[in-house]
């Protein structure tokens, strides 16, 4: 196989591994093949070369005993403003407090944390903060306690039209409906008999 | 026959529903889609289901439906049209021609969908996890309202568990449970072993059932039997 | 700033982003300095024709509206004897399901049961669990039927650009042509003969 060929592979290998690719990881995927006398840390070497010049913003760097591709450190700063300017998703926290309080507003602190099981006291804010909740009134109890709800802007974030047209827990069992009648009609059925049934 | 019965039996657990039959044997035998021979298909297609019940083989109530359909689109046609009036009357078949030429449509789509290079089968993404700041940082929310009922379902699942495991303490005992078990098996011969159970149940009620089943085939009032592995465990009434 | 520079900037993003990089995130990015007149397109087209030579493992494919470099197809093999990702894999039912709801969203549970001849609960809760799909809004009929449609995620998969980056639907005959003859033949109403029908 041509050197740019193998070249390529590694490459393919050291960009699709989880962690830095050990030199005999390497080795052992291209044991199927001849490679004469080519050995890897050359290729390698060519590998790196090629991402040194100033006009690639990746580098091949050698990490814990292997080869990782990672970006620039000098473009770091660029890499960070990504992070501020591109969507994420909410965390499971944040995401099972907003499923509460959206299903079962106008709703306490303390009957969030009762559903959840831990203190929602930081997530709360969070949402708050970010605008995905408010405060909607006081609860005619004990201490008076606050109430919390969605906001327009839940809504718009989550392309819904109105608080209804959020999908139901029967939604969600209608979906599944075929598969659970499957198992229950299951056990009813008549036995597979082993001596009857020869009509057609 | 017995050539035919080989070829379905082979292609068992190939077909994805009735309409996938019917495609199969309208290519098998080398028909028309367009101008469907009804009541060659109609006789082909019963067959195959009757096989199906000979061989114990658990149809999808689907294959009945589109049976049923069969049958009436033939019996339209038997009906002699007075031709002259009846100028646009529709074919009755019609309706199912469509359906098969558009289950076959996505079923090609399905293939070339396959056919694309898939991500994790054909090709990969950088498997390394840069150090992108925490998602905090970031001013806007990928959201989808799906994340929200799936994460308020399982909420609300836990809950459920635990009120469960918190009652499972009064739950019946091992006695009572082959008595309940003898009452109902009495009756019907045999049972499948999830049908003992509870509709909500517990692993103590699993527990507990397994233990009274046990009892009951060492006392040998009942027989046991699982066709295959993973399949259902089948109880039977030992006369 | 150069126009090198600049590419290995977006590079740089590209790599660091974990699902397929929009260009308006990049344009945010690049924001805070003066570009020019130059085209942040333009400057990708340039990084894709880089990474198109047999030399490389990667390339840069246009990926649900988005950028993402991938390890190139033809060398599947070579990143599969890693053995670090889970291999996916798609049923036929799942595939099936798929492509219905890819072609005809937004579609409803009834509509996609009507087409596949069979109940889909199943395969539809898999393919949401999978994020293949998603719920788009409720449809206006009695019981309010959740319709579905495709996510960002299902072009990942399929390495698409956007849903009508798909193959139009085909017959294995022109349908077009025949549907008119099964049409011109309907007045007549002729009885299935089994010997008929030999035309084309």
């Amino acid at each position: 196989m041509e050197r740019e060929k193998l070249i390529a592979i590694i490459e393919a290998l050291i960009f699709a591994s989880d962690r830095p690719l050990k030199v005999k990881y390497i080795d052992q995927v291209l044991s199927i093949i001849d490679t004469g006398d080519v050995r890897v840390e050359d290729l390698i070497g060519e590998l790196r070369a090629r991402y040194s010049t100033d006009s690639t913003g990746i580098e091949l760097a050698e990490v814990a005993d292997g080869w990782q591709l990672r970006t620039k450190p000098q473009l770091a700063d660029w890499v960070k403003r990504l992070n501020i300017v591109k969507p994420s998703r909410l965390s499971t926290p944040a995401l099972e407090t907003l499923s509460i309080v959206a299903y079962r507003q106008p709703i306490t602190h303390a009957e969030i944390d009762y559903v959840r099981g831990v203190d929602s006291g930081g997530v709360i804010k969070t949402l708050l903060d970010r605008r995905l909740i408010k405060i909607v009134g006081k609860k005619e109890l004990p201490g008076r306690p606050l109430v919390y709800g969605t906001t327009q802007e839940f809504l718009e974030l989550f392309g819904l039209k109105d608080i209804a047209a959020l999908p139901s827990l029967q939604d969600i069992k209608q979906i599944s409906a075929a598969e659970e009648e499957l198992e229950k009609a299951q056990p009813e059925l008549p036995l597979p008999t082993h001596e009857t049934s020869d009509e057609e | 026959m017995t050539v035919m019965e080989e070829d379905y039996k082979v292609r068992l657990d190939v077909f994805e529903g009735p309409l996938d039959l019917l495609l199969f044997l309208i290519k098998r035998n080398e028909l028309d889609i367009y101008d469907i021979p009804i009541s060659f298909i109609t006789e082909q297609y019963l067959a195959y289901i009757g096989m199906m019940q000979v061989l114990n083989v658990e149809l999808a109530s689907e294959f009945l439906v589109i049976a049923a359909t069969l049958l009436e689109i033939k019996a339209r046609m038997l009906i002699p049209t007075p031709s002259e009036q009846e100028e646009e009357a529709e074919d009755p078949r019609l309706e199912l021609t469509n359906r098969l030429l558009e289950y076959q449509r996505f079923k090609n789509a399905a293939l070339q969908l396959n056919d694309s290079a898939m991500l994790y089968r054909d090709t990969f993404i950088r498997g390394m996890h840069e150090d992108s700041g925490n998602e905090d940082l970031s001013l806007n929310i990928d959201a989808d309202p799906y994340d929200l009922l799936v994460a308020f379902k399982s909420l609300m699942d836990r809950a459920r568990g635990e009120k469960i495991a918190y009652m499972a303490v009064e739950r019946i005992s091992v006695a009572q449970r082959i008595n309940d078990i003898m009452e109902r098996i009495g009756i019907v011969k045999s049972m499948a072993f999830d049908a003992l159970l509870p509709r909500e149940y517990t692993r103590m009620d699993i527990v507990v059932t397994v233990l009274a089943i046990l009892e009951l085939l060492r006392l040998r009032m009942l027989r046991c039997e699982q066709k295959e592995p993973f399949g259902t465990i089948w109880l039977f009434m030992q006369e």
